[in-house]
């Protein structure tokens, strides 16, 4: 059986996507979002139209996942950094 | 004594295989190789010994392969993607800053060169590329311009 | 020649190698019943004289290696006959021969770049060639010849006094300078030559040289006419 | 005068003089005079060794007086080529660049014992098939492989009748310097560009022996040329018509064909294949040409080098005559070679790059001849050649005896290497 190069990646065949077990079935059951840490978990093609909450090491960056998603890693659509913005004082 | 094939000319005495590969965007070495096989060029065959029919097949190989606009356009519909599902390298893209985890602290001069939504792609045609401006500050803006 | 090494190196490697797969097994499997080959009788040899040699020590034990008996073992220093003195006096005064003339080292020299020195051999050998192949004569002495005619006598000199004016004054080149200003005007007449090679270039100006059409000689006129103009400031005492 | 200074002291207070100057322009390092190309004309536009062989610089060179080159000459003698031989020697291509002929009047050669060997195998093959006389020359760079093989061709050319198919750079079959085309007439891809040559090559070498022998049947070659719908060939007509006749590019492999078979078929003419840089054709099963598919085509599909195979095997084999192969430090070293020739036993876990089974298996009977180096006697005697031509330095012949110099000039030529001992005369500070 061929699994899509898309969700591999170039990583080696006979492992496969990287995955972690979640909640799939219930989420879509009851639309609730599933909230997470596992950033580098591969998306799958079952994952569309759930909603995550993925931990960026601060809070957690709530999105959905669309059809062109598939095959990133959900730690692609948490940043971690925020953008530097200069301000005059400290305390604004 | 120049050939032209697909509006680019070519020096006279150049490998076939060697001027294809150089002056088209998006052709590889093996893509050559495999149209001058087929046409029956042998490898060491230079720019004016091609006949009027060889240089028509050439131009007719070409033409199905996907290069020059039509592999740019590629790359930037990739980039689009990646920005319109809001990943991180689409944000990078669109910050203009290196994509692949490099330092931003010092250098990352190509990324901000190169990294946009509407990317430019390598630039096969010099020139082209930055219009120049007129003037002092024309000059120094000139002189800035890669940079940002 | 590299390249044929190469394949015999490899050759060989390819014959021995299933060879001595092929004895070690055998000699692990058969080492009780076969032990007739030449190598096994040498180290059993070996190993007997070696255990006789430990027991005599041990009863007798160890000989006394500075007694004159055994100095005579000792092989004897060389010393040389009155044949190979006379001959090694002979050849005290004289020098070495140098593998490469002087001359033609000093050019070379100038030719190189980025102490690149063979790749200036190269270069010279060839020039020199084409010269000996052009005018049928040995080039070393074309070389020296044409650097002879070519270098000039005086050059001039500018020092410093501390009241307004520098004085100019000419001063006489020694051999190896004059070899060197006219050495260079060579290697810059070559430079306008057509050949991309640089040797046949070089070759053809040191001909042209040698036959006095070289753009070195205006320079050359031009260096002693200004020094001629300026003989007033020599000193002599 | 003081208003000038005045002037002249006081900045100018304008930015009109930086606004006007022309634009500055990006400039690389390269020296280029203000955009103008400096025009050299004097001089030579060629590189060193084209130089030194164009330049007919043998013309002022001292004349020796050397026996000619012929049958039956004794060995460890210099010997020159007879006018003849030259002449075929060299529309052949058999005198290459490298080999220092600008420094003698004629090319000087000197007969050494595989030289006699070498002269029995040509003698040998006046009378046998060539499938008995199959040799292939080897030995390190310089040693003389490829003069040797010019002396086997001289001797050829001595002999009236003999017929000679001369490749000089077998590297050129299949290195894709030449153009290429199936011709399904014949099932094997031609090589147009690269025959045309040969053909001359052949029509020069063998213009005697191919006017005395005619083909044995009619021939037609369909669409030979633009004028014409096809050329035929009568029994009236002789080989030598066949080489000299003007043929389209696309049916010259036709030409080679008939040529071939028509050898095949005679008993009169001795035939003889030569080939220089022969490992380069054997170091790689397939050639550097590739077909519709892009599949690289292999050397046994290619019409010259099938032939040329064929004969080497011994699969063909000419009534009389021989094949002469000549290796070269330049080509791919492979083991490919050395095993077909029983030199070595391959490894069965060699590179497929550097060892191929089948290829080196039509190698089978073909005689290894290595050449060895140079006896002291031989060194003697070319040293003794050289001093006669001048071309020692004047100062090497004052400070020694040719005694002298032929101790040293053998030890320098690592002990008798023909290319290092005239290097070492020749070209050195």
């Amino acid at each position: 059986m061929r699994i899509s190069p898309v969700l591999l990646k170039g990583r080696s065949a006979w492992k496969g996507p990287h995955v972690v077990p979640l909640p799939i079935a219930h989420a879509i059951k009851s639309n609730t979002p599933i909230r997470t840490n596992a950033r580098s978990c591969t998306i799958l093609p079952q994952f569309v139209g759930v909603k995550f909450q993925v931990h960026n090491g601060k809070e957690y960056v709530a999105f959905e996942v669309t059809d062109d998603m598939v095959g990133s890693k959900l730690g692609e659509f948490a940043p971690t950094r925020k953008r530097f913005s200069y301000t005059q004082t400290k305390n604004k | 004594m120049a050939v032209t094939i697909m509006g680019k000319a070519f020096r006279a005495k150049e490998l076939v295989t060697v001027g294809l590969k150089s002056k088209f965007y998006g052709l590889a070495k093996d893509d050559v190789q495999r149209i001058c096989a087929k046409l029956g060029l042998y490898p060491m065959m230079r720019m004016h010994q091609l006949s009027e029919q060889q240089i028509l097949g050439i131009t007719k190989e070409l033409s199905e392969l996907t290069i020059e606009g039509d592999a740019r356009a590629v790359i930037r519909q990739n980039i689009a993607l990646k920005r319109a599902i809001g990943s991180y390298s689409g944000i990078r893209h669109a910050m203009g800053l290196p994509v692949r985890g490099q330092k931003t602290r010092t250098n990352a001069k190509t990324a901000r060169k190169l990294n946009r939504i509407e990317r430019r792609g390598y630039s096969t045609y010099a020139g082209a590329s930055i219009q120049q401006e007129t003037g002092v500050f024309g000059a120094f803006k000139n002189f800035l311009k890669p940079f940002f | 020649m590299f390249r044929s090494v190469t394949t015999l190196r490899v050759s060989t490697v390819s014959l021995a190698r299933p060879l001595r797969a092929v004895s070690s097994g055998l000699g692990l499997r058969f080492q009780s019943t076969i032990k007739n080959t030449s190598q096994d009788e040498d180290t059993e040899s070996w190993l007997n004289a070696v255990k006789e040699l430990k027991a005599r020590y041990q009863s007798e034990g160890v000989p006394d290696f500075e007694s004159p008996h055994m100095q005579q073992l000792v092989q004897e220093k060389f010393e040389p006959n009155s044949e190979q003195l006379a001959k090694f006096e002979s050849l005290q005064g004289k020098p070495i021969p140098q593998k490469i003339d002087s001359v033609v080292q000093h050019c070379t020299n100038m030719i190189m770049k980025d102490g690149k020195k063979a790749k200036a051999e190269r270069i010279m050998t060839r020039a020199l060639y084409i010269v000996r192949l052009q005018l049928r004569e040995d080039p070393v002495e074309v070389l020296k010849k044409t650097l002879d005619q070519l270098g000039p006598l005086m050059e001039l000199k500018t020092y410093k006094t501390r009241v307004a004016k520098n004085l100019t004054v000419p001063v006489p080149l020694n051999e190896r300078q004059r070899n060197r200003r006219a050495f260079l005007w060579i290697i810059e007449g070559s430079e306008k030559r057509r050949s991309k090679d640089f040797a046949v270039r070089l070759g053809e100006e040191i001909i042209s040289a040698y036959e006095g059409k070289s753009s070195g000689y205006d320079k050359r006129l031009q260096m002693h006419k200004a020094a001629m103009l300026h003989r007033a400031y020599i000193k002599l005492r | 005068m003081l208003r000038a200074q005045f002037v002249r002291s006081v900045r100018p207070f304008s930015s009109s003089a930086t606004a006007l100057a022309p634009k500055a322009v990006a400039k690389g390092f390269k020296k280029d005079n203000d955009g103008k190309k400096q025009r050299k004309t004097t001089g030579s536009f060629r590189m060193f060794q084209d130089h030194v062989n164009a330049g007919q610089f043998n013309k002022k060179a001292p004349q020796l007086v050397l026996p000619a080159l012929e049958h039956h000459i004794e060995a460890n003698t210099v010997v020159t080529y007879t006018q003849l031989q030259k002449q075929r020697l060299s529309q052949v291509g058999a005198f290459k660049k490298d080999q220092f002929h600008e420094l003698f009047s004629s090319p000087i050669t000197l007969v050494r014992d595989e030289t006699k060997q070498i002269e029995a195998l040509v003698h040998n093959s006046f009378k046998t098939s060539s499938k008995e006389n199959r040799v292939c020359l080897l030995g390190e760079r310089g040693i003389g492989k490829s003069t040797l093989l010019a002396q086997a061709q001289a001797l050829i050319v001595e002999n009236p009748d003999a017929v000679m198919l001369p490749i000089s750079y077998g590297v050129k079959l299949v290195d894709g310097s030449n153009d290429y085309w199936f011709d399904a007439k014949l099932g094997t891809y031609v090589q147009p560009m690269y025959l045309k040559t040969l053909l001359d090559k052949i029509e020069y070498a063998n213009k005697q022996s191919l006017a005395k022998l005619k083909l044995s049947k009619e021939y037609t070659i369909e669409g030979a040329s633009k004028t014409r719908a096809a050329t035929k060939f009568s029994t009236e007509n002789t080989l030598l018509d066949l080489v000299k006749s003007k043929i389209d590019a696309r049916h010259r492999g036709q030409v080679l064909q008939i040529l071939i078979d028509e050898l095949l078929l005679q008993q009169s003419a001795p035939v003889f294949i030569t080939v220089d840089n022969f490992g380069s054709i054997i170091s790689s099963p397939n050639s550097a040409y590739r077909n519709v598919e892009n599949k690289p085509i292999a050397i046994e599909e290619l019409q010259l080098t099938k032939t040329l195979l064929d004969f080497i095997s011994g699969e063909k084999s000419f009534q009389k005559g021989g094949v002469i192969l000549a290796t070269s430090s330049d080509d791919k070293p492979t083991i490919t070679l050395k095993a077909g020739l029983g030199l070595v036993k391959p490894d069965p876990y060699t590179k497929k790059e550097l060892y191929d089974a089948t290829l080196a298996s039509r190698l089978a009977g073909v005689k290894p001849l290595e050449l060895a180096k140079l006896s002291k006697e031989n060194v003697t005697k070319l040293v003794e050649k050289y001093v006669e031509a001048q071309i020692f330095r004047k100062d090497e012949l004052e400070q020694n005896t040719v005694e002298q110099l032929i101790n040293q000039k053998y030890v320098i030529s690592g002990n008798g290497n023909p290319l290092e001992l005239i290097r070492s005369v020749a070209m050195h500070l």
